[in-house]
């Protein structure tokens, strides 16, 4: 075969061209440690999703000192949970999932990005070292309204991060001269120990109260209500555990007869439904 | 004419996509040419090639 | 006395005539959408619903890269085969029959498609050219894809038999190499599509048709992507074939070398199949080994690229010099660039090159990361298939037409400002497409406007880009319609005798000069198979054993149903939207 | 009126065979595009890549 001299030095530097390219994508591999999206993960079929201990639940989960999973399930059109919210300095992996189409999940502006195929958990493992606000957007066509399908993740100052939920829970109404109990439950999704006070208050009484809970934990508190001393009328309570905040009114009558005795369907007097709800798989 | 047309339009049109690119480079480097400079920058550039290759030279090209 | 191909072949002239007339009208509702497409998702003119803008976006795929590619390549083989062997197909019937199967099944995915506009008829196929699974498609749209797929098959049987037809009557003789490039590009595709072909018959198909409940959405997007990534060099490698056999005789020359285009194609059919994992990089359900793997195939797959560029280049410089050029860099002046057709192809040929770096980009294994599913990726394939392949194809059309119909070119200097007219605007649409995916714009979105946060763009803004994108795209749509415009012209341009003769130099260095190994094409294709299954068994094989052949029990989820059907999908996905916003 | 078009399409002024024939220009253009891709890739690869940060990474 007659090939020009020049042609053979242009086939050599076009091999150590490609050479080159494969080598950088190996230095970014080996050198840098950027991994690939793979096998890792166990299938998961989107009939079983609601049943599955990490995704019936879409959340963030402490799993080490600055170490966060957050897993997410996408489906059309929107992702769960809404805002994700990771504290800065912090290693966190996200599993996501599918509930029922071909989705992309890619975090705007970072190489944060995979597709989400049903029956498959993708796994990301990135490091957010500053607070920020980043989009998430779905990159691969998933049907009519595509195009709406944005999330949230918001990189909180590590101070500013916590993991604690506050419930509470109190009848509407008390007959003068009983007693009654507000309920609260300081849950801590952390993995350290919370150490705090919990304040409550009605009237112009305060009660302080010390409380720990251990990380990933639940600690329920009463608080005792003597209505004679707060005497006829509407009072309002909060319970407060550290910038959480909870507060609801009770009335105190003087003859609960005539009232229906569950009044718990009453909007708005007193801690929400769902906080009832929560309170009765408590007890 | 010291260009025929149809090198004359190769030109402009090299040219535009110079321009186009070379904003992005420059933007690349942190150098960035707001859009109305850049279409000022084009249309003076390309009118004082269509003007040069306008005057005549009396030997018009080796076409 | 006139020697065009017209004169030669009359009936092979007629019978092209019809396909490439078939390619270009698919061309031209192509481009019509592609307009449509580019207002609406920059925001600056939005004539359809949103939710509509799918169903333009799947024929703006359809219709230009299968319909519009694959026709003209049908058209340009028919006419480098029948020239390069100086020989009728065996059995024109036979001939007609796979080209009107290849329409059969081109209007039966057009009807799918197209329906999704009409709200009273109950079909429609808003899948995009990709259809992954779970989104479901109307089976006519299936059926119409395997139809045309198999027309493809046909045609190339046919021919593989002219060529065995004529190897009889010259026993011994090297393959003319522009029959040798339809042989071995046919031969990617029979290993290529059989992908398809596969994902389509045993999967998606009776899935629509509800003989199967469940797809296993791994595997239908592996096959289709084991056919994907030969697809685009199924529309690049005709495109080659003109800038081999053309392109050195408009720019006064000869070929520089037979032997380098036939190794070039042949890495073509060893390479192009065993890298459409590439596609996958960020799939989960596949190990990054095999990602890594195929990374490696994908990016020796360049080499037979950067070959061509050199031979290419080398063949032009050649027909410079001959006509004077000296110099460097000087002799590029020396070449014809008045000649539309070669202006044209010198120009997709210098997009290409550059396109091709963000292919190298879209290649690299971990910087995937960057692009991947962002508008960085239309912007490449619109200087890949949608300048190197038509740009190249219309460049070719001004000197193949007056060839096919024996009348002059109309408007010679209105075609080259239509060739420079697409260069501008696939630079200024595509320069846009690029920035905007690096800070993030996805792809295939009717609106990239999203509510919760702001790209963050290094130089200017995201209304700039829009405003660049939408100029880009409004260019490309005139260049287009110029060029549509000048065919039908010189179609009705009888008076008129064509400049140019069928004649096509002999290459500087013939195929004398390299082993005759190179045409055994019966071990290049085993040793592609071979490639082939080592590259897809295993990955299969997992794919299979994790997901199951029919997959995890993942129902369809079907944008099949306009009208009553649809609305109601779309009532049901916006009630769960905002029982879950309000929960 | 000269028809340009048969001037551009006709033969050539002379001909050069493949051994007097070095693609000195070829080689130029192609040592200028080697030298563009290498550029554009370490830009693409070390600038635009990995200053995306957050980049998914192996967990150790």
């Amino acid at each position: 075969m007659r090939i020009h001299t020049y042609e053979k030095l242009w086939l050599v530097a076009a091999l150590v061209l490609i050479v080159g390219f494969i080598a950088t994508i190996t230095y970014g591999s080996v050198g840098l440690g950027i991994s690939m999206i793979d096998d890792s993960e166990e299938t998961l079929s989107p009939d079983e999703i609601n049943d599955d201990e990490r995704f019936g639940e879409p959340r963030v989960e402490q799993v080490g000192e600055n170490e966060y999973e957050a897993y997410v399930v996408a489906q059309t059109f929107i992702f769960q949970p809404d805002p994700i919210e990771v504290p800065a300095n912090s290693r966190v992996t996200f599993y996501v999932t599918s509930r029922d189409v071909i989705h992309g999940f890619a975090v705007v502006g970072t190489n944060t990005n995979t597709m989400v195929i049903p029956g498959e958990v993708s796994t990301l493992t990135v490091e957010f070292d500053e607070p920020d606000e980043y989009g998430i957007v779905c990159n691969e066509y998933c049907g009519d309204f595509h195009h709406t399908m944005e999330g949230q993740l918001t990189v909180v100052p590590e101070a500013e991060f916590d993991m604690t939920e506050l419930e509470a829970e109190a009848d509407d109404e008390v007959e003068l001269g009983d007693e009654t109990t507000v309920t609260a439950t300081v849950e801590n999704g952390a993995l350290n120990d919370l150490e705090t006070t919990a304040t409550f208050e009605i009237g112009d009484q305060t009660v302080e109260e010390d409380v720990t809970v251990a990380g990933q934990d639940t600690e329920e508190l009463a608080f005792t209500v003597d209505s004679t001393e707060l005497g006829e009328g509407d009072h309002d309570w909060t319970v407060t555990v550290d910038d959480h905040e909870e507060s609801g009114t009770l009335t105190v009558v003087e003859d609960l007869e005539g009232e229906d005795e569950t009044g718990a369907d009453t909007d708005g007097a007193n801690g929400t439904d769902e906080d009832a709800e929560a309170g009765d798989t408590d007890a | 004419m010291r260009l025929t047309l149809p090198r004359l339009l190769l030109v402009i049109a090299f040219l535009i996509v110079i321009l186009v690119e070379f904003r992005t480079v420059l933007g690349f480097f942190d150098i960035a040419v707001p859009f109305t400079t850049a279409v000022i920058v084009g249309v003076v550039v390309i009118g004082a090639l269509v003007l040069w290759s306008l005057l005549s030279s009396g030997e018009g090209s080796n076409e | 006395m006139r020697n065009t191909f017209v004169d030669a072949y009359p009936d092979q002239a007629r019978f092209i005539r019809r396909v490439f007339a078939t390619s270009f009208t698919a061309f031209a509702v192509g481009a019509f959408f592609g307009l449509i497409q580019a207002l609406h998702r920059t925001d600056i003119l939005r004539v359809v619903e949103s939710p509509t803008y799918y169903t333009v976006l799947t024929g703006h795929g359809v219709f230009l890269v299968l319909s519009f590619t694959i026709f003209f390549l049908v058209g340009v083989y028919q006419w480098a085969v029948t020239d390069s062997l100086e020989r009728r197909p065996v059995d024109m019937r036979f001939t007609w029959g796979w080209y009107g199967l290849m329409v059969l099944g081109t209007l039966l995915a057009a009807f799918a498609i197209l329906a999704g506009f009409v709200e009273s008829i109950d079909v429609s196929a808003n899948t995009l050219f990709t259809f992954y699974a779970p989104l479901q498609g109307h089976p006519i749209f299936y059926v119409g894809l395997v139809l045309f797929v198999v027309g493809t098959w046909l045609a190339g049987a046919d021919w593989f038999r002219s060529w065995l037809a004529w190897k009889g009557e010259h026993p011994g003789e090297r393959i003319p190499l522009p029959t040798f490039m339809v042989l071995t590009t046919m031969i990617m595709w029979y290993i290529s599509s059989i992908g398809v072909a596969v994902a389509i018959l045993a999967f998606i198909l009776p899935w629509s048709l509800g003989i199967v409940d469940s797809i296993n959405p791994t595997l239908t997007r592996t096959l289709f992507w084991y056919f994907g990534h030969p697809v685009v060099y199924f529309w690049l490698l005709p495109a080659y074939l003109l800038w081999y056999i053309l392109l050195p005789k408009l720019s006064g020359g000869r070929l520089f070398s037979d032997p380098l285009a036939r190794v070039v194609f042949i890495l073509f059919i060893l390479l192009s199949t065993p890298v459409g994992i590439h596609h996958q990089y960020l799939d989960p359900g596949i190990a990054e080994g095999f990602k890594f793997i195929v990374m490696t195939n994908t990016m020796f797959l360049l080499l037979p690229s950067f070959l061509t560029a050199f031979t290419v280049v080398a063949s032009m410089e050649h027909g410079a010099r001959q006509r004077g050029g000296t110099g460097y860099v000087g002799w590029l002046r020396a070449l014809p660039w008045r000649e539309p057709a070669f202006t044209g192809m010198a120009l997709a040929g210098l997009v290409f090159a550059f396109g091709g770096f963000t292919g190298i980009v879209n290649a690299g294994m971990n910087i995937n990361y960057l692009v991947h599913n962002s508008l960085w990726v239309p912007g490449h394939i619109h200087t890949q298939v949608g300048t190197a392949s038509a740009l190249t194809f219309m460049a070719g059309s001004y000197w193949l037409v007056p060839q096919l119909t024996g009348n002059r070119l109309v408007g010679r200097s209105i075609g080259l400002v239509q060739v420079l007219l697409w260069f501008i605007g696939i630079v200024f649409m595509t320069n846009s497409m690029y920035r905007g995916g690096l800070v993030g714009i996805p792809r295939r979105t009717a609106e990239p406007q999203y509510e919760g946060f702001q790209y963050e763009v290094a130089a200017g803004s995201v209304g700039e880009l829009n405003a660049q994108l939408a100029i880009g795209g409004i260019l490309l749509f005139i260049s287009a319609m110029l060029f549509l415009a000048l065919m039908l012209l010189t179609l009705f341009n009888r008076d008129s005798e064509p400049v140019d003769n069928r004649t096509i130099p002999a290459p500087l260095s013939g195929p004398e000069d390299s082993p005759a190994v190179l045409d055994n094409l019966k071990l290049w294709a085993a040793i592609a198979a071979v490639l082939v299954l080592l590259a897809y068994t295993i990955p299969l094989a997992s794919i299979v054993t994790r997901g199951g052949l029919f997959g995890p029990d993942i129902g369809p989820f079907p944008v099949t149903i306009e009208g009553s059907g649809s609305i109601e999908l779309v009532r049901m996905g916006l009630e769960f939207a905002l029982e879950t916003v309000s929960r | 009126m000269p028809d340009a078009n048969i001037h551009e399409l006709s033969a050539p002024d002379h001909a050069i065979d493949h051994d007097e024939f070095d693609p000195l220009g070829t080689l130029t253009l192609i040592v200028l595009y080697f030298l563009a891709l290498v550029l554009m890739w370490l830009f693409t690869y070390f600038i635009e890549f990995l200053g995306n940060d957050p980049t998914p990474l192996v967990v150790i």
